[in-house]
């Protein structure tokens, strides 16, 4: 038997790193742009944040199209970090996405320790709020080389952390066999946040052809095809460090939210969701808010990891 | 002008040929605002099987009965899903998205290439083109194939028609009939073209050669139709050192100048 | 333009492992159990084989229900290894999967690499065609032990391999970070084969007894949405060791078999498509025979590894 | 009697209550071969995204006509789907699977306890039960979710009806109803139960004080409702050290006697 708790409009607010985030839901690197076109479908400042394009030192073109595919509940991409470069970010859209009412991060990559503590240090010299470390992308060659062992990841976080004057994001691939060791190598570094996880490595085949759908023949694997593993990861992470934990994967509604949240999360943030459609991370903002609100809690910082494990 | 997102309903579908269906959309946005050339980006599926939007060019608008019509062949799960839907269910829908062919009062003979599901966009296109003398040349797989050339013929002052196989009009490529006109006593002013990327290549080519304009509508897998996912990529010539760069078909195109695009 | 090729009926007969298959599709363990509730379906003398549930020295229970869980196109399961144990398979179930005109597989499990070698010497004097190492169950504590890094599948691998007397398939765990090392550790082993992938560790939450669904907490995941993983981890083994590779992982049709085949599977294995559908063995078998005849191609060998990267 | 993998079409389905449908099923095979407590595994979904069968009970049969129905409560994605089903279409079907209850002429005074939709099996059970006296005591949350009550008063020649809130009928649950009939006058020879875990339980343990034998209709999450991929575990008595194995509610049962039950 239920019994009806009074309805409360429950308190999305959530504080981590020092930030104030409206919600805890934030646009995923890569699937938002630099918000310029999801500004026509809905007003970014209803978002909590907004994790940015990866940028790096240079301009990127990026890989040979198609850079997209469709699998079951999922999707392959391997866009491959096209970007105009920080430089050009900084003089042309950094003032336009600073204009939203919102969270801004920026997330950076490189093929170098010191290309990543070069764009930091331009970065934290600006008006971004946070850094997220994109040493996770399938999509290039080097991409994974810092993110897959332990060793890897807590020597660029160091480093990068000595010259990054931001809240800084350390963002973990899923392709190794240990996620918490990752993390918890990402914490001694000093990340303030870890966020999980990048797209899984993958591949789809064209039977016709006879050859890979991706021009880059793999592709990184997203949507909510990956979200039991996406949420078993963002488990065993919260689990092992002290940080707090942002965790995406799959992400399409408000309840699945919600499961990352219970499983430990602090802020989710929804990729894919945004290219099916462009106004559903309001939607997920919403069904928090009526999941919460049903179940009579004020604030959702009271159900972060309050799973129960059997 | 700017594409929306939105729930419309359909208002009827008909089956055209085999595989080729025809879907007239009830939307006052769409039917005032979309140009030839632009297209709608539609949710094929309920729940979250599918993800990926379809792109589906805009193939007629009826902006009296606030309608917009689309046209297209089934080929994989999508587009199946499409052909089952029935009158009075809503579709999920992103448009009018890209940019559309220019048109211009100064064009005054006017060539249309289509080949298979390329024909689409270019009725609308042939439609909206009121004062040119318009020559439409298509061309289809096969005599099974063929649909909408009675559409065609009330709106072009000429038509050709070719099949692969030579089953229905002339057994040639549209190229083929494309290069006939060109050395024909015509002066063309432009040629739009929308077809195989091999085809649309051949047609850059005979146009280059003639040194006539030409705008392509090209195709490339798509992500969020928007301009925002970077999937759509194709290779646009531009300056630098490079001499090219990746634009984005959902944004930057579909349509674009033939001769700006770099054929591979 | 397609050219109409003239229109025959395919050979779908493969050899692996000195082993004669009459088509390469072969039920999946676990998926399957000894065959006898699936016979009131489907004539298993229809698949070129089964790979019979994993057998253990002792019964085991299993774990705890719920066992099972839907995902987005995919499941979880923590059957857990429930079994009656090797000495009553032999004495009750053999003979009865015997008579059906199939390839039977027989996969074990253990706690101990002894374990593994004593069901291994017990099966080898029986009429079983082919042992399947599996050292790669996410389901018990120990199961991914030794399947994890190369040296542990090096080690299980070769000594199983001294006292086997029949063809030898190591399957192996997605849940590590290069799987073509470990691929390569079995071959150097003395493997005859290597199937994959097993299942991905998942979760999945229910956000209204904020609990696990799954009374084991973490389940296995497989069903189409692993399809693209499987299908880059079947790649890259395929493109690292000669002895020939089984493939699974989200096959649901002759299609996505075709995938894997292209990507360099000689047979490959269909599990949940039989927990969907007890008949849908047969479909993949049609659905391969259907594209290779479409093609004009006259054997399934002909594809294995077809695939031209872009 | 075995379970065959059917498509059968849908001859027509209704909406009892808010969440509530009654389907009934168009199956010579399930129609003459089922017996109450029995079910059909459903396949819920067009492609792959929802994977796995949704168990549904057998809640009534017309050999002549060759149908069968199905209650059901919306409660997620499947039986969303099946509610938005409509008649002409088809289902895929495994049944009838799993045991029934056992009936015996012996049983002169016989007790049907249900709670929810464990009711729709025993609305099945306690029509096919022809010569006993037949109490029916059923519970519901609330009275805008009684269903049913109309033809368990036409089969039993008694019924009890609660709701946890009171709304309706006792506001009491069934387990107290079935104590009061326990502790009257009449010498009940077993009690039929299917309803929530607790109340089962409950049930069982009524049955166990009163010397009563008692067969009760399990649940678990289930994959293939074959037998076959053990993923039905439910815990149940048997010689050997531990005094218990893992037998599966959709092979072995889903009814078993409660004692049979490890009850936790
Ligand atoms: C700008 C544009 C306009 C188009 N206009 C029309 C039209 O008017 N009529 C018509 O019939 N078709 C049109 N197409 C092609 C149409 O988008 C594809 O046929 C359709 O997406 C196939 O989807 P499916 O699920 O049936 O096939 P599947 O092969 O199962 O699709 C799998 C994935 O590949 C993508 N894909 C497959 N083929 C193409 C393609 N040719 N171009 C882009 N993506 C593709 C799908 O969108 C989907 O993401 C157009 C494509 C573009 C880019
Ligand atoms: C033997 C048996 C007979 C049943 N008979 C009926 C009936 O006659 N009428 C009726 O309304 N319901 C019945 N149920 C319960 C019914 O199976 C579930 O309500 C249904 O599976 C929920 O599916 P869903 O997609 O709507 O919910 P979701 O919660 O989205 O389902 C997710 C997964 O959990 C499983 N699941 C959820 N609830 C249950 C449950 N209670 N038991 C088993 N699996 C569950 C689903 O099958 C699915 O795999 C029966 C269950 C069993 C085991
Ligand atoms: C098209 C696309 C582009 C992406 N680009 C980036 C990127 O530039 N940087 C990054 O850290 N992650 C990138 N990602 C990964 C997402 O941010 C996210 O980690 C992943 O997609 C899983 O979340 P989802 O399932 O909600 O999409 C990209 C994902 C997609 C689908
Ligand atoms: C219910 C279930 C039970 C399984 N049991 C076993 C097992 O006993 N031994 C084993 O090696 N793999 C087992 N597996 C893994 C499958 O054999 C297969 O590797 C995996 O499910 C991926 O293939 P699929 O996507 O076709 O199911 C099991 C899978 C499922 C779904
Ligand atoms: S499809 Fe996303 S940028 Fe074109
Ligand atoms: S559901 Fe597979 S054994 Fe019961």
């Amino acid at each position: 038997m239920e019994t009806v708790k009074k309805r409360i409009k429950p308190d999305l607010n959530i504080e981590i790193m020092g930030l104030k985030f409206k919600n805890p839901v934030i646009a995923a690197s890569g699937t938002f742009g630099f918000g310029r076109e999801f500004s026509k479908f809905i007003d970014p400042g209803l978002l909590g944040g907004i994790a940015l394009k990866a940028l790096t030192l240079e301009p990127r073109e990026g890989n040979k199209p198609p850079r997209i595919a469709e699998t079951p509940s999922g999707i392959l991409n391997s866009v491959g970090l096209q970007n105009p470069g920080i430089e050009y970010f900084l003089k042309n859209e950094l003032i336009n996405v600073k204009k939203y009412n919102t969270v801004i991060i920026a997330n950076i990559a490189g093929n170098s320790i010191s290309d990543y503590c070069g764009i930091s240090k331009k970065l934290s010299a600006t008006s971004v709020e946070a850094i997220e470390l994109n040493i996770s992308c399938p999509n290039v060659k080097e991409g994974t080389v810092f993110g897959s062992t332990p060793e890897g990841v807590y020597e660029i976080t160091s480093r990068v952390r000595e010259v990054c004057g931001k809240p800084l994001i350390v963002k973990l691939t899923p392709n190794t066999a240990d996620i918490a060791k990752n993390a918890m190598a990402a914490e001694r570094a000093g990340a303030d946040a870890i966020s999980l996880i990048n797209t899984i490595l993958g591949m789809s085949i064209d039977i016709h052809t006879e050859r890979p759908v991706l021009n880059a023949n793999y592709g990184g694997l997203s949507g909510p095809a990956v979200k039991p593993i996406a949420l078993r990861m963002v488990h065993q992470t919260a689990s092992c460090v002290k940080i707090p934990v942002i965790g995406m994967g799959g992400i399409m509604s408000g309840d699945d939210a919600i499961e990352f949240i219970l499983a430990g999360a602090s802020a989710v943030m929804a990729g894919t969701a945004n290219i099916v459609n462009p106004t559903l991370c309001y939607d997920i903002i919403m069904g928090i808010e009526r999941y919460l609100s049903d179940k009579g809690i004020k604030s959702v910082k009271e159900i972060t990891g309050k799973l129960v494990m059997n | 002008m700017t594409a929306k997102l939105l729930y419309e309903e359909i208002s009827s579908i008909e089956r055209l040929s085999e595989r080729i269906y025809m879907m007239r959309i009830k939307s006052e946005h769409i039917s005032k605002s979309s140009k030839p050339g632009q297209f709608v980006n539609i949710r094929c599926c309920e729940g979250n099987e599918l993800l990926l939007r379809r792109p589906i060019s805009i193939c007629g608008t009826d902006i009296q009965k606030g309608t917009f019509d689309i046209t297209f062949m089934v080929k994989g799960k999508g587009t199946q899903y499409l052909s089952q839907r029935k009158p009075g269910e809503t579709l999920d829908i992103i448009g009018p998205c890209g940019n559309a062919f220019e048109l211009s009062e100064n064009y005054k003979n006017v060539l249309v290439a289509g080949g298979g599901i390329g024909i689409f966009p270019l009725l609308y296109l042939a439609d909206m083109i009121r004062h040119s003398n318009k020559c439409s040349l298509i061309g289809f797989k096969s005599s099974s194939e063929i649909v909408m050339l009675d559409r065609f013929k009330t709106c072009s002052n000429k038509v050709g028609v070719c099949t692969d196989d030579g089953s229905a009009g002339e057994k040639a490529f549209v190229t083929e009939l494309l290069e006939k006109e060109l050395n024909g006593k015509i002066k063309w002013d432009i040629i739009y073209a929308c077809g195989p990327y091999e085809m649309m290549k051949k047609v850059h080519m005979l146009s280059a050669e003639h040194g006539i304009k030409c705008q392509v509508s090209l195709e490339q897998r798509m992500g969020c139709g928007i301009g925002a996912c970077l999937a759509c990529a194709c290779k646009i010539k531009c300056r630098g050192s490079k001499g090219w760069t990746y634009k984005h078909v959902c944004k930057d195109g579909p349509v674009f100048y033939s001769s700006e695009v770099i054929w591979e």
